[in-house]
């Protein structure tokens, strides 16, 4: 994070709307649309003011039609905009699965690179917010499973506003989940000027030499909090991978073959989440550098609960230190 | 003609603004008694939706959203319901669940986080709350048509917002139910408002009720904050589709015209998108002052009975919000219950793990993150 | 008033089923010379699809959809935009699309089951052909806004079938189009079978011109098979959407009624569902001798002229198979191709594992599987 | 497989047939519905005959609409009905994946018990058959990520039957999903009488003892080719999982603790397959029994193209031969 530019101290969700607004006043062709997302500023407010800014062609409410607004950036993006499409809460992406995956995800293979679809679907994220049914999903594996999507997941503000731009100029379609728990749990520095954080790059979070705790968006709070808890015992290093599609298997199998030892810790339910497939990587290709099970700390294979049990459901800081413990004392 | 046949964009009334009845409409089909607890039923909604957005701001209920201003629609239309039939609600009709028997404290129960709050109890006809927009509307068709091929005498209203038309199954799920003549009846509460969009946003149509035309059976608008009108309709619709004339077609779509008063909900601040002038304009048209209105014109309430009717239903919301709140948080194990009618191994396997968690640390630390 | 704004049941035609011009329709706005050549596209599309039936047939070619009895309505529609204009195709327009300047070895490319012919080229105003039902219906809508934002002078045309109507994005594209007033063209050819389910199965509205009500703007229904009538309403349509008047609305519904006379596909056995008495009614519409007849009759093509059509039209389709097997089977690297603007590291990895692959066994061996 | 009750030699569609047709008869509460089902017989005929036997209420042509079939099937089933979608192939699952995920999956779980959703979704699914865009997609992951769901591959013409009678009496909703592939690859002596193969058991296709191979639907047929292939050099055990959801991790286990090496073999792309799921779960659980890394023959993390380069693109025996190679010799 620069120092000598000038700078403001934003929650994550703030620095979506710098993050919005920089790219709106960057490139005309940038174009922000969904239920509620002019004049109420978004149901979190991360698209506030964006409306008077910018105007009626630039910040868009759509009828309440994820489908047709998938739908109808994807006929943008083909046409040479850069839709910025919100969907309010991630549990109501399913009505444009199908446009996302069979049509977003394929427009530049089907028609050999004529057509693609630079379009960047944001969408709040995860759990823990005291929220109504499906308000509170982690389905990340619905698009990471799917070839021609990336997938990103920011977790500080100053990475949100980076990463959200490289996701807007990107020339494939970007699926941009925002971890909803620490829209407004902190703040940190982030730059008034424009800045890329690349798509692509796990960051480092915490360097250590007995473990690798690789996590992502919400859950890297608690983990960085874990690896604090048990530093005394054990020395962790904290990967926060931020893309989670293309993932940045480098980064996490560098840490892992000087550790030998790894923890996933995910908020999706453990079966078919992304944790397996770094597990089924890493030891496909650095058994012979490890020495103990990779374990994971996910959610449960259950519906996200409503409000009352949902810091049943949630991994915390008890939950992943146990997991380190664990991983880090094994014995072949 | 039936009430129903007349055209999309003509409005159904049976009382003017200010509760009279009005000089072309027959009085309702309705005894005193039902009346007086059609009326009732509205205060109560009133005040318990009162209730429920003060307790989501003292922190003791999740978010809500409230109902107030739509009452009327509500009530009157699961009034016109026959003990069979069932309703298949989205997340505001408290009112309409509440007069098929669905109990208050239920209702806070589930906006509370409780799973519980959303298993409808055994006797009521109504089928659980649903969250995604229009997502109900395929079910209705489905458990109407499912009604059809056993040949019973079960009719299924299903209620939406304007927003909901919007969306994909609104379309699928009425094509079916015209396609299939399934007696379904299709009750759209739209209040004006999808969140901060307005009714103009969701469509160029210039009434939701025209869209019936697309799925080949009618589509009628009433006045939504007019309960006897809305009752008349949605009767004469409910019976349509249990016992269709020669000719007429089971499903009907019924566009209740009507407004939110409050926010969309408790996590709304509704002046950001409107103004409080066309706030004001709708509440002279408030279901309850009208019906109120009208039956102390026909002699049928007095101050009295309204002053009992208050205190009664205060009694009964205060009653509720007690046992609601009276109510333990659930045991950890129900995350895993009723996943499957059988609990699969890894599920028992995650649900062992939670119970060491739970034993090494103590619920409280799980729970304070 | 225009020829769109007339009841959505009232089905437009220039021509009479034998071919004449109809008393009361005007003549049509086409010079000879666009009339032979829009006989001639159609006569070239009728022989196309004989021959990709037979290559299909004889294993040189994979599934095919045939579009015979439909090419009036796919041709006289594209003829109907101007330069600029856009198609949104499904997998059924071969005609439309070859018509905007696809060639006609693509689109055979395409079936032999190679990506590269759905790669529109370069100076043709054509999106991929799209194989889910009725989801280019949004894109068509989405680049419409797109164009409108960007204040240009392109009207999108989409094309779908008669089951598309049933889908949800069907709904909420025409929706979307309503409410933002965009220049789009909705160009449905209902060919009164989505493979075995009839049109009636597929909607209670008893047209599907109708349905265009749902969303505030007109709907029309055209005679399909009438070339004439099609290019006529196609044209109001695209010049209304381009440069509306005072109070008309951009987005326009057709509804070309016509026939597939043969199979849903080369896999499909419409013998199964329908009889072959219904296809001879149908045939007597057909679009191609119809045209001919009006245009012997006006003395516009005689027997030379269509023995010379004839004679080309084998040719340039001959040409167009030879040109098409001559394609070799794309490398299998492009299988990894275009999958993203840059190759991720796990799919550099794939592919290099695909080459030791091919190394180690050959692809012979890789490919008898 | 039985041999004293009558039978007939029948291909694996011909035996899914044959199932419909007996829960049909058996249960009045059974009806099947979707596009070209009833007079058609389905575009692969698998329900031909049921509409002239079980009648216009029974067996249902439905509007060409996904979500419409679903969303109603799912009133019918919280109703009482067991209805029977088909979905025309996998890849138009997607405009119904919202009623599947959002509704199917947690209509138990959302009211307590109340209601349930005891219904079968079939589709047709995988490649190899030269079909267009969209008409070969393996994609199980969708429903095996989702708590509340079941999902089922059968790889035989007997199994077929018997799970998809398991499946349309399960008080739960299945995703039945048939390999295509193998529609009409070969026969198999199927009972004329109904029967059920319970849902939740692998089967074991071949014993050995050097090498596990994991796979499931139309990949068991090369993967058994390859396991007879290589049977001088490498003894290897072939399972068959066919219930994908709830995964029988203990038939894997047993096995992968006698061999000590595994082979996962999957039509799906690599990333966030079910493979991956296997993997990381057999190192957690037996890491000790562990002698090499869990290889994986995978589909590619592409769109499954046109039928040009499918056979490049689908994992055959050549392949799956050096798999078993790769992981058997392998030496720490
Ligand atoms: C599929 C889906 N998309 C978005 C939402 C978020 N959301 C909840 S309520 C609402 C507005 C609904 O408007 P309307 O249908 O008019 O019903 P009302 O709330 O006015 O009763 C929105 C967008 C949702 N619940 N489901
Ligand atoms: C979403 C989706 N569902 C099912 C299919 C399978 N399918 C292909 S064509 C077809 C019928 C289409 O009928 P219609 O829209 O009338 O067009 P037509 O084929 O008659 O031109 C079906 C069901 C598909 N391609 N996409
Ligand atoms: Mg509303
Ligand atoms: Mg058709």
């Amino acid at each position: 994070m620069s120092t000598d530019t000038a700078s403001q101290r934003l929650t994550l969700v703030q620095a979506v709307r710098d993050g919005l607004y920089g790219e709106l006043e960057r490139d005309d062709d940038v174009l922000v649309m969904g239920e509620d997302v002019a004049e109420n500023g978004g149901v979190f407010r991360a698209t506030q003011g964006l409306h008077e800014a910018f105007g009626d062609d630039r910040v868009i409410d759509t009828p309440l039609s994820e489908s047709g607004i998938v739908g109808s950036a994807i006929g943008m993006a083909a046409y040479g905009l850069r839709p910025v499409p919100e969907i309010q809460f991630m549990g109501f992406i399913p009505p444009a699965f199908d446009q996302l995956t069979s049509h977003a995800a394929r427009l530049r293979n089907r028609s050999r690179g004529r057509y693609t679809c630079p379009m960047v679907v944001r969408a709040p994220y995860g759990g823990g917010i005291r929220a109504p049914e499906l308000h509170s999903e982690s389905k990340e594996m619905w698009f990471v499973h799917e070839p021609g999507l990336k997938v990103v997941v920011p977790s500080t503000p100053h990475d949100a506003k980076g990463l959200l731009a490289s996701a807007i100029r990107d020339p494939d379609p970007v699926v941009f989940l925002e971890p909803k728990l620490i829209y407004r749990a902190f703040r940190e520095s982030v730059p008034d000027e424009r800045y890329t954080v690349p798509l692509g790059e796990a960051a480092v979070r915490r360097e250590g030499a007995d473990v690798t705790l690789i996590t992502w968006g919400a859950m890297t709070r608690p983990a960085i909090e874990a690896a604090e808890a048990v530093a005394d015992e054990v020395d962790v290093e904290v990967l926060d991978l931020r893309t989670l599609s293309p993932l940045d298997f480098e980064t996490v199998r560098t840490s892992f073959e000087k550790t030998g030892r790894a923890l996933v810790v995910q908020e999706a339910p453990r079966t078919g989440g992304l944790g397996s497939e770094i597990v089924a990587t890493l030891q496909e290709e650095s058994l012979l550098y490890q020495e103990a099970p990779i374990e994971q700390v996910a959610g449960f294979d259950t519906p996200f609960p409503l409000y009352a049990l949902e810091d049943y459901y949630l991994p915390e800081s008890d939950r992943i230190e146990d997991g380190i413990r664990a991983v880090a004392t094994y014995e072949i | 003609m039936s009430i129903i046949q007349r055209g999309p964009d003509e409005q159904v009334q049976v009382l003017t603004d200010e509760g009279e009845l009005r000089p072309d409409a027959d009085a309702p089909e309705l005894s005193d008694e039902r009346l007086v607890e059609m009326y009732r039923t509205m205060k109560l909604a009133r005040h318990f939706d009162e209730r429920a957005v003060s307790l989501q701001r003292q922190g003791r209920m999740g978010t809500y959203p409230p109902m107030s201003g739509q009452e009327g629609a509500q009530v009157a239309s699961a009034f016109a319901l026959a003990e069979q039939d069932w309703i298949f609600p989205s997340y505001r009709e408290h009112a309409a669940i509440y007069t098929r028997g669905w109990s208050l404290d239920q209702t806070l129960l589930y906006w509370m986080g409780h799973e519980g709050g959303n298993s409808p109890p055994p006797d009521t006809n109504v089928f659980t709350v649903t969250v995604p927009i229009a997502t109900q509307i395929p079910h209705a068709t489905g458990a109407a048509w499912a009604a059809k091929l056993r040949d019973t005498s079960e009719v299924m209203l299903c209620y939406f917002g304007d927003g909901a038309t919007s969306e994909g199954d609104f379309h699928e799920g009425l094509n079916f139910a015209g396609v299939f003549d399934v007696p379904a009846v299709f009750f759209c509460n739209n209040n004006q408002w999808a969140i901060s969009v307005p009714r103009e946003r969701q469509t160029a149509a210039s009434t939701l009720a025209q869209k019936a035309t697309a799925y080949g059976f009618d589509g009628v608008q009433v006045d939504g904050m007019d309960p006897l009108a809305v009752y008349r309709v949605t009767k004469a619709a409910i019976e349509k589709a249990r016992d269709p004339e020669e000719g007429e077609t089971r499903p009907t779509m019924i566009e209740a015209v009507q407004y939110r008063f409050g926010a969309h909900t408790t996590a709304d601040d509704p002046s950001v998108y409107r103004d409080e002038d066309e706030v004001q304009r709708w509440k002279e048209k408030d279901p309850i002052p009208r019906l109120e209105t009208y039956l102390r014109g026909e002699g049928v309430v007095d101050d009295d009975a309204v002053e009992a009717i208050e205190a009664d239903v205060r009694e009964e919301v205060a009653d509720a919000i007690e046992t609601a709140e009276g109510v333990q948080r659930p045991a950890p194990e129900e995350l895993f219950a009723h996943v499957y009618a059988e609990m699969p191994q890894r599920l028992e396997q995650q649900l062992a793990y939670l119970q060491r968690l739970r034993d090494r640390h103590g619920d409280d630390a799980l729970l304070e993150s």
